[in-house]
């Protein structure tokens, strides 16, 4: 067992970048499937997709196979994605209103969502709308994509800023939805959610399972090998 | 990524006995006459047909019916022109059927793609075509449950698509397809023409590609109309 | 009264043709009025909008704004209306699909829907989809066609073939709807539903109100005077 | 029939206090900035607003609010790059908030459009906003009764309209409006240019004329967005 002065999470030798994360979950999305990105982080995901994979990003403000933001002064403001940001068309694109666009979402035609989260449980119990009772609640469609997605994934540090977990046995902020989560890509490993537990997938070679495990709220589990969590340098 | 498939008899090759199958069209408009052949060549049985009718004359569903393939129809309208292939059989008691008003035809279909597993409507309430269903009152006044219908296999007929599987459509022959398109677990259009992706003008997109597998180009489709008056029978 | 060896039913002096009753509730019909006709009988009444007024036809298969007939052999068999006929499109026409059409039924949308009956209750209840039991039932839009529209209306014959009353106490056929006629057009007179109801409104000058009553099977109430049902030759 | 409305003043004078009002947009996407902006000046109160966010900056629906204008909103989302306006009232008591998830916003308010009283969605399931709303079981898996939504009025943003008020969209412009459309009792739409009946392709209409009650052409319509980066202010 590894054993350092700096706690392991605050070690930026053993933890992925949030690009590395990003690039990590952008693996696993195959050529041709659908996808949503939550607001944010989740939205670099675009950016890693595979030599010859082709994904097809639904915004679930009505855009199905959208692409980067235009240059600056060539926003078209009618063009936005759900973050309000300005985007462009790839070929093949197509426009519908909200109702139809979460029948795709509600209906699960989607392949895969990712989104951030404050807390995952390991019943896939998902936290990212709010922390608290206070200030203005704002929850926009969260609660919808993490109901009909085929995989409804999370991408995340491992830990808070102040070092603790995220994931938990169970939430202890406002749920987003119950027994959603199906995977979980952190800054230190890739874990599954299978029958209210955490199955442990890959993890850095530079750290220990009982570091990682040190890390997280609740048990995780090993189902056959776990693979290193092999990332380029971003 | 291209969703093109290269004849109707590929396009329905995933298609086994005993499955829920959705089949656009209203009467003969937007029917997909060739893929309901492709069909009928393959030969499954025990299937049970989504439509808003239950065929016309001795061609496309009225030849599925001939043909055995037939367990259960869940449609509005059981009659046309020349409905003796369903009426034969339904009054020998050799098949089955489910009445369903049409708005709550289309509804049902479109709660089964829109993740909606039940609704409410006044249509029917108080006839027999409730008897079973809950009843709730809102408003003061009274509803009927309904809940979604899904299929594993929809076969549509759209005009233009895209190789992303984006869909327009001809005229009124719209009518129950983008709804069928995405109740299925797995959707094939048959199509005037195939385009290339950027073909389709994003604001002209009735269907977008999200809720269709597969597209055949079927360039000179069939009309039930014609071919009945015609007086042609498949078999 | 008037008395006569021939019931009045079957005299044509005293009794409007079809094109007639459907002309008489094509008066009714607002300029700028969406409304839907039933197949058969009530699509006589697109025929009879008067001058100076247009009505805007839907039919559930998908069209608004529909026309007439085409020349025979200049058919488009995608172009159809509910009764599987084929149609023109006026300016201005629009195409939707079955859940949206059925949206504007039942979402109240409409502003008349005239439909046929078997026989239409003093309650507002309607039976217009099957006389019994047997034979292959067939429902189509009927069900969805008398929830929504402002106005429901029925253009029928005052009485059957063989002389039995359609406008009933209750309804001895299977309902299409409960509550849902407001007005009814008769061979004969002019008829609202209300308060469980039949208040009489119009009738043929040439018969008397006894006459009226003995071919109805629910009385007749008066709500300030009865007009003459004046119709022209057709 | 026409259903041109000569001004944008003319097009909301049918707009009173306490009205429940839908206002078609996704932030500044498809917003009816100059119908707002008239309301505004028309000076109504006590108006219960449906929108997804809750205005940006000190111009549309912020302005509404800052005007004080605004009772209650229905939104999926009231944050902004700039919410004062929402923000501060909100955490004086002064304005009040029912927060609905987007999907079953989109989904109450076709409900309302499409005559269904009620129906189930997954969405919030054993979330603090399924809190005192009905619980459904269907094949195993839980569900939360919504209501539909409607509105005395709803006025939103497209971008042709021909004379029958038949209209098409501007990209992602679309979003809430077409549903919005559907809810209200009576509909008004800013277009940047109306064209005669036959003007919009029967096949490329998106919101049917039957949905809208009167249209008006702003030919240079604002974007929300330049307006907030440009620090404008309505009042």
């Amino acid at each position: 067992m590894t054993v350092d002065a700096q706690p392991i999470n605050t070690r930026d030798d053993i933890k992925l970048s949030n690009a590395q994360i990003a690039w990590r979950a952008a693996q696993d999305i195959a050529d041709g499937a659908y996808v949503n990105l939550g607001i944010g982080f989740p939205e670099m995901v675009a950016r890693y997709q595979p030599p010859g994979r082709q994904a097809i990003f639904h915004t679930e403000n009505g855009i199905l196979n959208f692409g980067e933001a235009p240059p600056p002064g060539e926003e078209d403001w009618d063009l936005i994605n759900a973050g309000k940001k300005a985007v462009t068309l790839k070929p093949g694109a197509a426009f519908f209103h909200h109702a139809d666009s979460f029948a795709m979402v509600r209906g699960g035609h989607l392949d895969v969502a990712i989104l951030g989260a404050y807390q995952v449980a390991q019943n896939g119990d998902l936290a990212n709308w709010r922390v608290g009772a206070k200030g203005v609640p704002a929850v926009g469609g969260a609660m919808d994509l993490v109901h009909g997605a085929k995989q409804v994934c999370v991408i995340t540090e491992h830990v808070t800023k102040d070092g603790k977990p995220k994931l938990v046995e169970a939430c202890t902020f406002p749920l987003t939805g119950v027994g959603c989560i199906t995977r979980v890509y952190t800054s230190h490993a890739v874990i599954d959610i299978q029958d209210d537990r955490f199955v442990l997938r890959e993890k850095l070679a530079a750290m220990s399972l009982e570091e990682l495990q040190a890390m997280t709220g609740a048990r995780l589990h090993l189902d056959g090998s776990v693979a290193d969590l092999v990332v380029p340098q971003l | 990524m291209d969703k093109t498939i290269g004849s109707a008899a590929e396009a329905v090759s995933g298609i086994e006995n005993g499955m829920t199958i959705m089949i656009g069209g209203f009467g003969g408009s937007g029917a997909p006459i060739e893929l309901i052949h492709a069909l009928i060549d393959k030969g499954v049985k025990n299937l049970t047909v989504i439509n808003n009718n239950a065929g016309n004359g001795r061609i496309g569903i009225a030849a599925m019916i001939d043909a055995g393939m037939v367990k259960k129809m869940i449609c509005s309208f059981p009659r046309s022109s020349d409905p003796r292939a369903f009426t034969d059989r339904y009054l020998a008691g050799e098949i089955e059927l489910e009445l369903v008003p049409q708005g709550t035809l289309a509804e049902r279909i479109r709660a089964g793609g829109a993740g909606i597993p039940a609704f409410y409507t006044p249509t029917a309430y108080g006839t027999e075509l409730a008897n079973g269903k809950p009843i709730a009152e809102f408003d003061g006044r009274h509803y009927v449950q309904e809940r979604w219908l899904k299929a594993d296999v929809a076969i549509v007929k759209a005009h233009l698509a895209d190789t992303y599987g984006n869909l327009t459509y001809n005229k009124a022959g719209r009518n129950f397809n983008p709804l069928m398109c995405m109740a299925a677990t797995r959707t094939i259009a048959q199509v005037s023409k195939i385009v290339s992706a950027g073909g389709i003008d994003p604001e002209h997109v009735v269907t977008p590609g999200i809720f269709v597998d597969g597209v055949v180009e079927i360039p000179n489709p069939q009309q039930e109309e014609e071919l009945i008056r015609a007086g042609v029978a498949y078999a």
